[in-house]
């Protein structure tokens, strides 16, 4: 049974993830099209046009795929097949394990089993998930040098660079928040903001490490490799950066690490500054308000509401990540380093040194 | 347990100065003292794990930091290496002959 | 007691000896003129704090402070303790307080020197060097107050640098104090030495103190040479004979430097030494006869020179000299107190000396020869009363502080059994009153001898110059009143109070009878009070006869004009020979032997590499295989061994 | 102890491929798995911390930095056995002889009791190695960070492009 529970776990976290990059797939379409004032993706119908109108549902979730695993992979000529094969799993197999250490929900308490709603409650989780992201660096840079391109060689050496400059300020602003609650463990960063700040506010991380957060939130864009970082693949310059030799669906697989990643980042600023499954003022037995105002609700209620609001507010920071990308334009490969190695790894060593003090000041209590 | 993970280290040990000796391509030559490297840090690991005592982890922790330094400068001086001589080949660096 | 006061005692001038520095580097001069006076009014406030708690305990009650244990090598440990008993207090008093109004003397005084700020520095320096040594629990601890006081000296006195006669004046008090330095290191390791084997290996002052009978028991001639050495270092910072020459050229530094370092407290130390170790002392009458009649000595001998200078600062210099002479007298007889009691007075009346020539400097324009003042009476009236003061208060004027004090230190001299010594104080005083007045004859009477263009600007001094003349002046009258004779009033208050803290010298010789004593004080007032007569013979009421006199000695004159030569003694005795070996060392042993021996260990070391660099083929595969093969023979071994 | 036959079974054919393969990329990637291989070890052995940092630390950075320093370099493979037979076959011999003896060692090492010790509460946590770190071995963690600014220095400076003379 124990096994059988954590087996689902895994399982949930995993679908989430799947569903999410499909997900991210009709957002990106309708949604840039939104943002452009396009019509979108708009061609193949369900119902034979029975709606009024049409979504795009069936192009981003049917079509689109089954055209992409048709299509005839296509290996140039001299590339070193081994790898370009291998490529986009080492790719996508570090972000896919990545999310099981994030929780979506307290413990469930159910048939006389607790279950811990996290897919693998590691408790060095914040240092498991930056062991895994380092990971991810070598798909990229297998995958631009094995295509045997110099479009892909470029890519693959921009993404790389890039990546590992802003692996350290993302590490450093994590080390911050790590600080500030004083553990490594997702869940427990995640329960210790049910607690209230000034008995109003619920104590989100993003109260306390606002610096950290931004720097977080910017480092972990750039490390999936998006606009307005998205020189690794920039279409003006590199045809498609690393994967410009790639096609169907090896091509798909490193689509989909993209989306996977987006859905990463935007677990992991849920999770440490966004109260994860924190629903305000919902504890075990319900609802209590500031001001002593008290309502039930059953427990099983309770973790379906926590998984919901961590879902909303994962889908919330996906589609922000989308917002911006379809905002703000690219930036010039000296003012992404500058940007790293000049803005934010000061700022985040900053932010560290002071909440050293305030965590020694306050003896490592949240007192505010 | 104790003694498996010994013979194995000292068998990647044996791999890693293997590699220093029979390869020309001084990145190799690199990365095979990584390897002797971590076959010292298994043995570390291990020992202490066996005595109960955390301060073989530590040593592992210095080490990685040696080890990140020693690349770092390694890197660059056989790049600055290859600019000037347009050479990796360790038999043709050696310049510091008496 | 324990108390954490104590250490902000040394603390607070520190600390405004770096933002002195501070202020120097960043060139604000206003910051180390607000510090620089501050810290020491503020650790004057510390000590009367610390004092009033004393005061509070037992007779032989102390406050300690010790912070941390400082050395720890076998027997040795050095705790880093500052203690105030009762003598440490008397010391605490004039170092802040004198020191608080030389400090605020030197606002007025420094006015236009745009180096004030390293200036306060060094002085404040000084204050918190000069408070570790009297402070300190420990002879090391003492010793570290006892050099940080010589290199402020070394420094304030070539403080103009740029003039080379100051730094060479600077650097002679530097070598000067070395030799002394050397020897009360040398004593220090002796009685380190000797108490490891009598009894508890210390450098403790407390437990020297109490160990000093058992050491005279056991080792009865380690507390002789041991009070030796440490004589030779208070001659070498308390410029005794034969160490006494750097004082007069330590005049080049400016002029509160003269009245704080080389007249109320620095050059007292050796006193202070003495007198902390009294109990060591009175273990050594030989050691103690020396003393005294290096005191007596010096007592006389600068006071001669002192009569001709033309120098109103050497003057004044010869005079703290032979002052100190009578302090050295006196604690040489085993009158401590009285040691103790004339150092207090001599610090208010000889910094108010300097500080008065300093006005006069100040107002002259840097003039200090006083064959070309006069007559500045009319034009500096507080300047002038204050020095009258304390020209009558050094003399020993019946009422005036010295009268008191040096003549407790003649009757101990006397009752005692040092006729000699207490010969030649007698004879000292006499002297004493003759220069001291001459000096205020020449410089505030009389003719004006002025540039006429330097006279037009002659101006009392600024409040902040005048209110600590004044204030040092009331000292001076009212000092002595502490240490009355023949019981009156409160008797002899300043004896009582230090007597727990000093040792009394073993021997009775008896109270003398009131007659004695009463004859002994008309005698010595009467020698001063002649010699001022004859000063005012001299300079004031007919000069004319001046010439008469100097005809009469003109040899006298000579010897005494060139200072019997001593200088130029010294320089025949130890500084050419010094020269000349040095010479030997460099042109033949260094440049021949040593030379010719580095060289030759390089030219074997080069042929050997010639031969050994073949095996150094350039190729890493190679080294790398020497360094396997090195870990196979290793490994070997090791299993080898293990297997047995 | 399955789980160390696993281990051994793939880390040696992948430290073989390190030294063995021709070109220098799959000696690099291999190198990679050979240290993910170490870390799982690592972990194995109850230092997860070390695992972890092994993983960001060596995986992360150190062979991607390598990994650039070869693609960038563009090398060809090397072609096998020029002209140092003798300096070959004398690394063969040492190599597999000091392997040996290392093994031999390691089979009669005195100090390991058959029975093992339990482990101590917290053992391989962060607290417990930060614990150690920043009491026992303060002074060598501190020159660490001395270590890799001088690092950090030199690297800089030689891989500076040169200007002017």
């Amino acid at each position: 049974m124990e096994v059988l529970i954590s087996l689902a776990k895994v399982i949930f976290a995993f679908v989430i993830v799947l569903q999410l990059t499909l997900v991210l797939l009709w957002v990106e379409r309708k949604g840039s099209a939104l943002i452009q004032d396009r019509v979108g993706a708009n061609r193949a119908n369900l119902f034979g046009g029975l709606l009024p109108f049409n979504l795009g549902i069936v192009n981003t979730w049917m079509a689109d795929p089954l055209k992409l695993f048709h299509k005839e992979d296509i290996v140039p000529a001299d590339a070193d097949r081994f790898l370009h094969w291998l490529a986009p799993w080492i790719a996508i197999f570090p972000l896919f394990v990545t999310f099981t250490v994030i929780p979506f929900g307290d413990v469930l308490i159910a048939g006389g089993y607790t279950i811990n709603l996290q897919g693998a409650d590691l408790n060095l989780g914040i240092l498991y998930v930056l062991a895994m992201l380092s990971m991810a660096v070598y798909g990229v840079i297998v995958g631009g040098w094995a295509s045997n391109s110099r479009y892909a060689f470029l890519g693959g050496v921009r993404g790389s660079a890039q990546m590992v400059s802003y692996e350290i300020a993302m590490g450093l602003s994590l080390v911050s928040v790590v600080l500030t609650f004083g553990t490594l463990d997702f869940q427990e960063i995640a329960r210790a903001q049910g607690d209230l700040l000034f008995g109003v506010f619920p104590a989100w991380g993003f109260f306390y490490q606002p610096l950290a957060l931004l720097i977080f939130f910017i480092a972990g864009m750039a490390e999936s490799k998006r606009a307005p970082f998205d020189l690794p693949e920039a279409e003006s310059e590199l045809v498609a950066g690393f994967y410009t030799e790639y096609s169907g669906s090896k091509q798909s697989v490193f689509m989909m690490a993209d989306f996977v990643e987006v859905a990463i980042v935007a677990g992991l600023v849920t999770t440490l500054f966004f109260g994860g499954w924190q629903v305000p003022w919902l504890y075990r037995d319900g609802f209590h308000f500031p001001g002593g105002f008290h309502v039930f609700v059953p427990s099983l209620l309770v973790t379906v509401l926590q998984v919901l609001s961590f879902l909303v507010k994962l889908f919330l920071f996906c589609w922000l990540q989308i917002l911006i990308r379809w905002s703000l334009p690219r930036l010039r490969y000296d003012q992404l380093m500058d940007l790293g190695w000049k803005r934010l790894l000061p700022l985040s060593l900053a932010n560290v040194a002071i909440t050293a003090v305030f965590v020694l000041l306050f003896d490592g209590k949240t007192v505010w | 347990m104790t003694e498996h993970y010994l013979v194995l280290a000292a068998i990647l040990f044996a791999i890693g100065g293997l590699g220093v000796l029979i390869r020309r391509n001084v990145i190799v030559i690199l990365m095979s003292v990584e390897l002797m490297l971590n076959a010292v840090n298994v043995t570390f690991v291990a020992l202490a794990r066996q005595h109960g005592s955390m301060d073989g982890q530590v040593i592992v922790f210095f080490v990685l930091t040696v080890a990140a330094a020693e690349v770092a400068v390694g890197l660059a001086i056989i790049l600055m290496n290859f600019a000037q001589r347009k050479t990796i080949n360790a038999d043709e660096i050696r310049l510091l002959r008496g | 007691m324990e108390t954490e006061l104590l250490r902000w005692i040394v603390l607070l001038p520190l600390l405004g000896f770096f933002a002195g520095v501070f202020a120097a580097r960043t060139n604000r001069p206003e910051l180390a003129r607000f510090t620089g006076p501050a810290v020491v009014l503020a650790a004057f406030v510390v000590v009367l704090i610390s004092v009033g708690r004393l005061w509070s305990l037992p007779a032989d009650g102390a406050l300690v402070d010790k912070m941390f244990t400082w050395i720890e090598a076998g027997p040795l440990s050095i705790d880093f303790t500052f203690r105030i008993d009762r003598l440490t207090s008397v010391m605490l008093l004039i170092i802040t307080g004198v020191g608080s109004l030389i400090h605020l003397y030197s606002l007025g005084y420094m006015d236009h020197e745009p180096d004030v700020a390293r200036f306060f520095a060094y002085l404040n320096l000084f204050v918190s060097s000069m408070l570790i040594l009297v402070l300190a629990d420990s002879l090391p601890v003492l010793f570290i107050g006892w050099e940080g006081v010589g290199l402020c000296s070394y420094l304030l006195i070539g403080f103009w640098y740029k003039d080379m006669n100051n730094a060479d004046a600077g650097q002679k008090a530097m070598i000067a104090n070395r030799v002394g330095d050397a020897a009360f290191l040398i004593g220090m390791f002796l009685l380190f030495w000797s108490l490891a084997q009598v009894g508890t290996a210390s450098l403790n002052l407390q437990s020297i103190n109490e160990q000093a009978p058992l050491l005279a028991e056991k080792l009865p001639w380690v507390p002789t040479v041991v009070c030796l050495l440490l004589l030779i270092g208070a001659t070498g910072k308390s410029a005794q004979i034969p160490l006494y020459v750097w004082l007069p050229d330590a005049m080049a530094g400016p002029t509160p430097v003269s009245a704080l370092i080389h007249a109320a407290t620095m050059v007292t130390a050796g006193v202070y030494m003495i007198a902390r170790l009294s109990f060591l002392y009175v273990e050594a009458p030989g050691a103690m006869d020396v003393v005294a009649t290096i005191g007596a000595l010096t007592c006389l001998f600068a006071a001669t020179m002192a009569i001709v200078q033309d120098d109103l600062k050497k003057v004044l210099a010869y005079s703290t000299v032979s002052q100190i002479g009578y302090m050295i007298l006196g604690v040489g007889v085993g009158a401590f107190a009285a040691g103790i009691f004339h150092l207090m007075m001599h610090a208010f009346f000889k910094a108010l000396l300097f500080l008065c020539a300093g006005a006069v400097m100040h107002a002259l324009h840097g003039e200090i020869r006083m064959s070309h003042m006069g007559g500045l009476g009319s034009k500096m009236p507080i300047t002038a009363k204050t020095f009258l003061i304390a020209a009558m208060a050094i003399a020993g004027v019946p009422g005036f502080a010295a009268f008191f004090s040096k003549d407790m230190i003649l009757e101990a001299a006397f009752v005692s059994g040092h006729t000699l010594q207490w010969a030649l104080g007698l004879i000292g005083a006499g002297f004493t009153g003759f220069y001291v007045f001459r000096g205020y004859f020449r410089t505030f009477t009389g003719e004006s001898r002025l540039d006429p263009e330097v006279a037009a600007h002659v101006h009392e001094m600024p409040r902040v110059m005048t209110v600590p003349l004044m204030i040092l002046a009331v000292l001076s009258i009212v000092g002595g009143w502490i240490g009355l004779p023949f019981g009156l009033l409160w008797g002899d208050a300043i004896g009582h109070y230090l007597s727990p803290s000093l040792a009394t010298p073993h021997g009775h010789h008896g109270h003398p009878t009131t007659g004695t004593l009463l004859f002994l004080m008309t005698l010595a007032t009467a020698v001063a009070l002649f010699g001022i007569w004859w000063a005012w013979t001299l300079y004031a009421k007919s000069p004319q006869l001046l010439e008469t006199v100097y005809a009469r000695t003109r040899g006298v004159y000579t010897v005494l004009w060139n200072r019997y030569w001593v200088d130029e003694l010294y320089d025949t005795l130890i500084v050419d020979p010094y020269k000349r070996t040095s010479r030997f060392f460099w042109k033949g042993v260094d440049a021949v032997f040593i030379d010719g021996l580095v060289n030759g260990v390089g030219a074997v070391v080069t042929w050997n590499a010639g031969v050994w660099r073949r095996l150094q083929s350039g190729n890493v595969s190679h080294y790398a295989l020497g360094m396997l093969a090195g870990a196979v023979l290793l490994a070997g071994a090791t299993w080898l061994v293990l297997q047995n | 102890m399955t789980l160390f036959w696993i281990l051994a079974c793939v880390t040696i054919p992948a430290a073989l491929t390190v030294i063995l393969h021709r070109n220098p990329v799959y000696s690099a990637l291999a190198l990679v798995f050979t240290l993910f291989q170490v870390a799982i070890m690592f972990v194995a052995l109850d230092a997860h911390l070390i695992a972890f940092l092994q993983i960001i630390i060596y995986a992360g950075a150190i062979v991607v930095l390598i990994l650039f320093a070869i693609m960038l370099l563009s090398l060809e493979p090397e072609e096998p056995g020029d002209g140092r037979s003798s300096l070959r076959a004398a690394g063969w011999g040492a190599a597999a002889l000091l392997g040996l003896e290392l093994v031999a060692i390691a089979a009669v090492f005195p100090d390991t009791p058959a029975a093992e010790k339990p482990l101590p509460e917290g053992y391989g946590s962060v607290a417990k190695i930060a614990e150690r770190l920043f009491t026992t071995h303060l002074l060598p963690f501190e020159l660490t960070s001395v270590l890799l600014l001088v690092a950090v220095v030199g690297a800089v400076v030689m891989a500076r492009r040169r200007t002017g003379p």
